[in-house]
């Protein structure tokens, strides 16, 4: 019995990526969310947890609509890159990205409120600048907060399925994810392969998350 | 030094803060109040921490933030602060914190280093170690270390010594007390205890209620009414500015000068000529009617009784004395004596008086460094 | 008395329109599941209180029949599925589909997953006929299901897709396609089987039988399917 | 076009009573981990955030062999209540609380942390015991954890789909819920009818979401 | 009251306590100590805050914790606790803090009432409000009331006036220290301050790194040297028991009697005989060779000088002198005064001298209820 080892590359890279954007994005959007006293954060915030409501299959079906080469996203990215959006890797960790948003912006605004501002304010008046206080108060304060979107954003990406099925189209070595592999098995019965791959998935990421809450451990928590 | 200048309101609804004064900033100003008074809103205001001020702050010739919308942020003024509650960082041990602040530090050929400034907070024993265990008095010695070491243009410190032991207290007070004459950093420090601000400060500004009530020359300012609300009747007394005259190696013994009349204190390593700073307790005044000899009490100083307030609740009448020698305005003792003693040695306004002054109540503590006054 | 009718995902539209028939008819109650029928056999594995699987091959109910979990003699083929090449475009596809597909003007073309999807199998084969499957590898994108096959295509991220001819005829945009002739791709038989459970379940023999009635066989005949001879 | 409205209530009981079951047993083992010392906790994390790692159909299919009538936990609760575990209501609650147990005790377990010991032992040594100082102190001071977990835990069982269909075998009136009919409609190619649906429950949740956020502001948020 | 008694030890790798005490608890105990000498650490242990506390805690009849494994919970200490930092419930208001307490306060008749402590603590004003905004100071006295409505049978204070302004503090230690008489609250109170101490305690303990190195009596332990390094020399004293002789209401003024001698203080509400408690700063002492006349200083007692110790690094030197009229243990008066008054004197040990101390040096706030001592 062989085990085609392609879509756990795909998958590996799909997720790193994915997490790496929305980290890149949800930071900024959980520090606003975090510190504003704006009158439409609640519908922000809403928003921002609105992925999580609809099952993935009737995202997917939205997101096909909204990244088709004549849709509202589509028809401007393949101007732009020449490439359709829809089946392709960077279709997919955008859909990826919009389902998974939820998971990363939460933990992260939740940690950067337990911050407060108390240490931002003795940074600022050693002279640190409000970009380097983020990252060298805030950020390693909130760094629970990181571990936690991290894991839970990854994990989605991972066991995410009916969307990446849909926006991207299942094509070896491009859109064909551990996820729609191990689905696959079961579809056709073929038990003992399905075994494999989802034993293998579950041990490795039981080891990878093992590994970040014993790390996590070492962290101060910061309570009030 | 340069001075600063500040018109700032501050609005928390039931509290409202108004303020507008221009500090010289020569040293150390002390900002005293009752709990509550606004004294951290108003050093907060001043650091930019405080987003509900209003109004305009210059610091020397840096305009920091004005009423027309000019608001530099916290970190681009320059101004250290030393907070009531010490934050730490606490993703950083004893050591970090201080190195943090010490990457950050405004450049200056006098800044202060960073074995200087751990020797003089005692905390080599402690660099190793993680915030988290600290007790109440060390996380605050460490909080004064990082601040002084990014080397600010002004530093503010709200209550930093009153988590601190008298003994550590005594310690840090010197060092503090210098601070701007070495480093060139004035202080505004906020504190409740009048010694230390006789001790320390250069001037002085009294809150009430979010306004500043009483403000000036520590000398002057602790002399008034406001300033033993604050205070507590206990501890109320004058300053005097003496100069040194010559001392009694012997005896550790120095001699000084006050509107022509002569006070032996403990020893200071001052030159003669050298100006000082005396802080005299009304309590520690007794009044004599001639000379007394006979008696440890040294210092005896020739006076006239200017004022005779009894306190009739009390067992106790204050009197003011003029020291003979001096002008009308110069310089004034207290001293509060029982109301039984006042009748008993029939004192009156105007009548001559010596004021016999304990030799130890002349503390090392209460001299002031006259080099900034 | 009720019958719970495991189905196809590609037979909704024939059921939706059997299913009143057959109550009236019968005065039994019929449940309708739909699902993949993958995803329905493992169910039944499983014990899951289905009476009658119609599922989308002939492998499926093979299975169960080995396992003893459904009535040997119960099977026989409901319907033949006719494959059909779709597009939303009603100018995209003329009668010649074989010109279209080699003209390959489109950017994705979609087919069912041919590991789960019978319908995927026969598109593949139709492709591989033509020459065209090993040229196309990085146009071809796979739906699950022949209903997400449809989903593709009628949003407009894939130009035109392999579908079932009952999803053209009963879905929402008409547009243009080709028929696949039948002598390119084996028929897409689909068998119905009795499942163990409700061998004594009156309510189930009835619509069993009832799929073999003239009235439904219109309907499913009417969808697009063919049928046996009965 | 009528809407069949069954599918929307079942979603809300099935939605509620997972929430409210993952709570009672989410909120002892959030405490538990944001406060134990032992060495096995990042093994119990990682458990905990397994359910996030598999596809929904994955889980599913290992979710129905366990709960068949003949499996580990179907046997058992076939025995004791004479009723089949799978394809039944009570079965798809179990499912959706293994399958959104993160979304609860990962929020839960950082709003404990966050509150952290002072609170708990200011309130011990004014008399409140262990349960009174949790109810009293801990968990109001937790509020927007419990926020966060109520509305991620919510609507990730109203979106949740492949274990719902794999476990629940999508019986009208049973266990069908609104995300498979959904799923259904657009498999049957009724667009007109899903989108009706999706945009309902679409509405309808984030006029949740924005309530709960516009509530969760009064809330005062305890920074260290 | 009962007694505390403990025997403990906290190892936290650098720093390790280790404190075997019996406490009468018969009033105030205060605990002193250089910071970071683990006075906060005791407080935890006996409070059952600190999981690395091995040993025995027993308070009056029951024992609340022993080296075998029994461990009753905090909130079945039924010990209070001010902390060092307020921790106040940041969910509810002030009225909410208070009423926490409230609704679990142990069942007793004479436990204090909302009313009462809201009065005491001049909480009224801030009822209403939000425990965000508040000042620390603020903060403190809610955290106080808090702890006192929780009717504990023993109250730890850590720190509870650090933050307070003089003035508040002025007007809590007097409710303070009547606490244990009025509500049979007995407390642990640690404090930097001698004055507070002097003015509040029965029993003082003093720790260093870790260790009880004295313990007593007030009286006895502030006089010992241990405790001049954490208070400062400045503040070193005695403290004396005296008996109330009778009243002089015109001037307010109380006539008491040590050994025989007679003092004049200001007006105490007790009546002859009762006992009261001086403290008498050495610094507030000077030495005459004979009664000296025509002077405010009306207490003059006859002592004998018993020691000189001259300190040849500073001005001063320290004298014990024995009141004439008490046996050889008894009441002890210190005097501070420079070494030059010594020489020029011709002050010897043995020799019968005046020690005059300024009468108002006799504050209000230096004499303790003598109802517990
Ligand atoms: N954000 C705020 N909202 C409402 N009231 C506030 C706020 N910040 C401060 N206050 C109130 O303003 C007043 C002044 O507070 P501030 O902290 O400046 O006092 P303080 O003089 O520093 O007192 P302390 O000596 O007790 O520290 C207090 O009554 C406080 O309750
Ligand atoms: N959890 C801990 N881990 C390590 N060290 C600790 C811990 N808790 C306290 N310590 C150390 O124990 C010593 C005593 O601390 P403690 O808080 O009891 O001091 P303290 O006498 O209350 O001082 P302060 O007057 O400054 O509050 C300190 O050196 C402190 O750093
Ligand atoms: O309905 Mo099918 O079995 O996926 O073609
Ligand atoms: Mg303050
Ligand atoms: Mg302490």
């Amino acid at each position: 019995m062989t085990v085609d080892l392609g879509p756990v590359w795909l998958t590996l890279r799909l997720a790193g990526i994915t997490v790496a954007l929305l980290l890149l994005i949800g930071t900024p959007l959980a520090w606003w969310l975090a510190h504003t006293r704006t009158r439409v954060k609640p519908l922000i915030e809403a928003l921002t947890a609105l992925p999580l409501v609809l099952p993935p299959t009737v995202i997917g079906f939205y997101l096909l609509v909204l990244f088709a080469p004549a849709g509202v996203l589509g028809e401007p990215w393949l101007r732009l890159t020449g490439q359709t959006l829809t089946f392709s890797f960077s279709g997919l960790v955008l859909a990826s990205m919009i389902y998974s948003l939820p998971f990363v912006v939460q933990p992260l605004q939740g940690a950067f409120e337990a911050v407060g501002r108390g240490p931002l304010e003795a940074a600022a008046t050693l002279g640190a600048g409000r970009l380097d206080a983020f990252f060298t108060v805030a950020s390693p304060l909130a760094l629970r907060g990181y571990v936690t979107a991290c894991v839970l954003g990854f994990a989605h990406t991972l066991g995410e399925f009916g969307v990446v099925l849909m926006v991207g189209g299942n094509i070896p070595g491009r859109t064909r994810v551990i996820s729609i592999a191990i689905y696959e098995q079961v579809e056709t019965l073929n038990y003992d392969q399905a075994h494999v791959l989802a034993g293998g998935l579950l041990v490795f990421s039981f080891a990878v998350l093992v590994l970040v809450y014993a790390l996590n451990r070492r962290f101060p928590v910061h309570a009030a | 030094m340069s001075a600063l200048a500040f018109d700032l309101s501050v609005d928390h609804g039931a509290f409202a803060m108004r303020a507008c004064e221009t500090l010289p900033l020569a040293g150390i100003t002390a900002v005293m109040g009752a709990s509550g008074s606004g004294k951290s809103t108003l050093l907060r205001a001043l650091a930019g921490l405080e987003p509900a001020a209003r109004g305009r702050v210059q610091l020397g010739g840096t305009l920091l933030q004005d009423a027309a919308g000019v608001r530099l942020p916290p970190h681009r003024r320059g101004i250290g602060y030393v907070f009531q509650d010490a934050r730490l960082f606490a993703h950083r041990g004893v050591a970090g914190n201080l190195r943090y602040a010490l990457h950050r530090a405004r450049p200056g050929a006098d800044a202060p280093g960073f074995d200087e400034v751990v020797a003089a907070l005692d905390l080599a024993p402690l660099l190793g170690r993680r915030v988290g265990g600290l007790s109440g008095g060390e996380r605050q010695r460490v909080a004064i270390a990082r601040a002084l070491l990014a080397n600010p243009r002004l530093l503010l410190l709200d209550e930093p010594l009153a988590a601190l032991d008298l003994k550590r207290k005594a310690e840090l007070l010197p060092y503090i007390r210098h601070l701007p004459g070495r480093f060139g950093i004035p202080l505004i420090y906020v504190s409740h205890a009048v010694e230390e601000v006789a001790q320390l400060a250069d001037e002085v500004l009294i809150l009430t209620a979010g306004r500043v009530v009483a403000r000036g020359e520590v000398h002057a300012v602790l002399e008034q009414p406001q300033a033993e609300a604050v205070s507590g009747h206990f501890e109320a007394g004058v300053l005097l500015h003496a100069h040194v005259l010559g001392q009694a190696p012997d005896y550790a013994l120095t001699e000084v000068e006050v509107s022509g009349q002569r006070l032996w204190l403990p020893h200071i390593d001052d030159a003669p000529g050298a100006p000082v700073r005396l802080r005299v307790r009304a309590r520690d005044v007794a009044i004599a009617l001639q000379r007394v000899e006979g008696v440890s009490i040294r210092n005896q100083l020739q006076a006239t009784v200017l004022r005779i307030d009894a306190e009739p609740a009390s067992a106790y009448a204050e009197l003011l004395l003029a020291l003979d020698g001096a002008d009308d305005s110069g310089p004034h003792l207290r001293a509060r004596i029982t109301r039984e003693a006042v009748a008993t040695l029939g004192l009156m306004v105007g009548q001559p008086v010596w004021a016999l002054i304990k030799g130890v109540s002349f503390d090392r503590r209460v001299l002031v460094g006259g080099q900034s006054g | 008395d009720e019958v719970v009718a495991a189905v196809a995902a590609n037979f909704a539209a024939a059921m939706a329109r059997i299913e009143p028939a057959f109550e009236q008819a019968s005065g039994h109650q019929l449940t309708v599941v739909l699902g993949s029928s993958g995803k329905l056999v493992t169910q039944i594995q499983q014990g899951a209180p289905f009476d009658v699987l119609l599922s989308a091959d002939v492998e499926r109910p093979d299975v169960l029949e080995k396992s003893g979990l459904g009535v040997p003699a119960s099977r026989f083929t409901y319907a033949i599925g006719r494959l059909a090449l779709w597009s939303p475009d009603p100018q995209a596809i003329g009668d010649d589909g074989v010109a279209y597909l080699r003209a390959g003007t489109f950017r994705h073309l979609a087919i069912g997953n041919p590991a789960v999807a019978p319908y995927g199998a026969a598109a593949q084969q139709v492709l591989e006929k033509l020459g065209l499957w090993a040229g196309m590898q990085d146009k071809v994108v796979r739906g699950e299901d022949i209903g997400q096959v449809y989903s593709m295509v009628a949003s407009g991220a894939a130009e035109a897709g392999f579908v079932a001819l009952s999803a053209v005829i009963a879905g929402p945009k008409p547009g243009s396609h080709w028929t696949v002739p039948q002598e390119m791709y084996p028929p897409l038989k689909q068998d119905a089987i009795l499942v163990t459970r409700a061998r004594a379940n009156p309510a189930a023999q009835a619509f069993l039988a009832y799929l073999k009635t003239p009235a439904s066989r219109d309907v499913i005949q009417s969808l697009g399917y063919d049928l046996p001879a009965p």
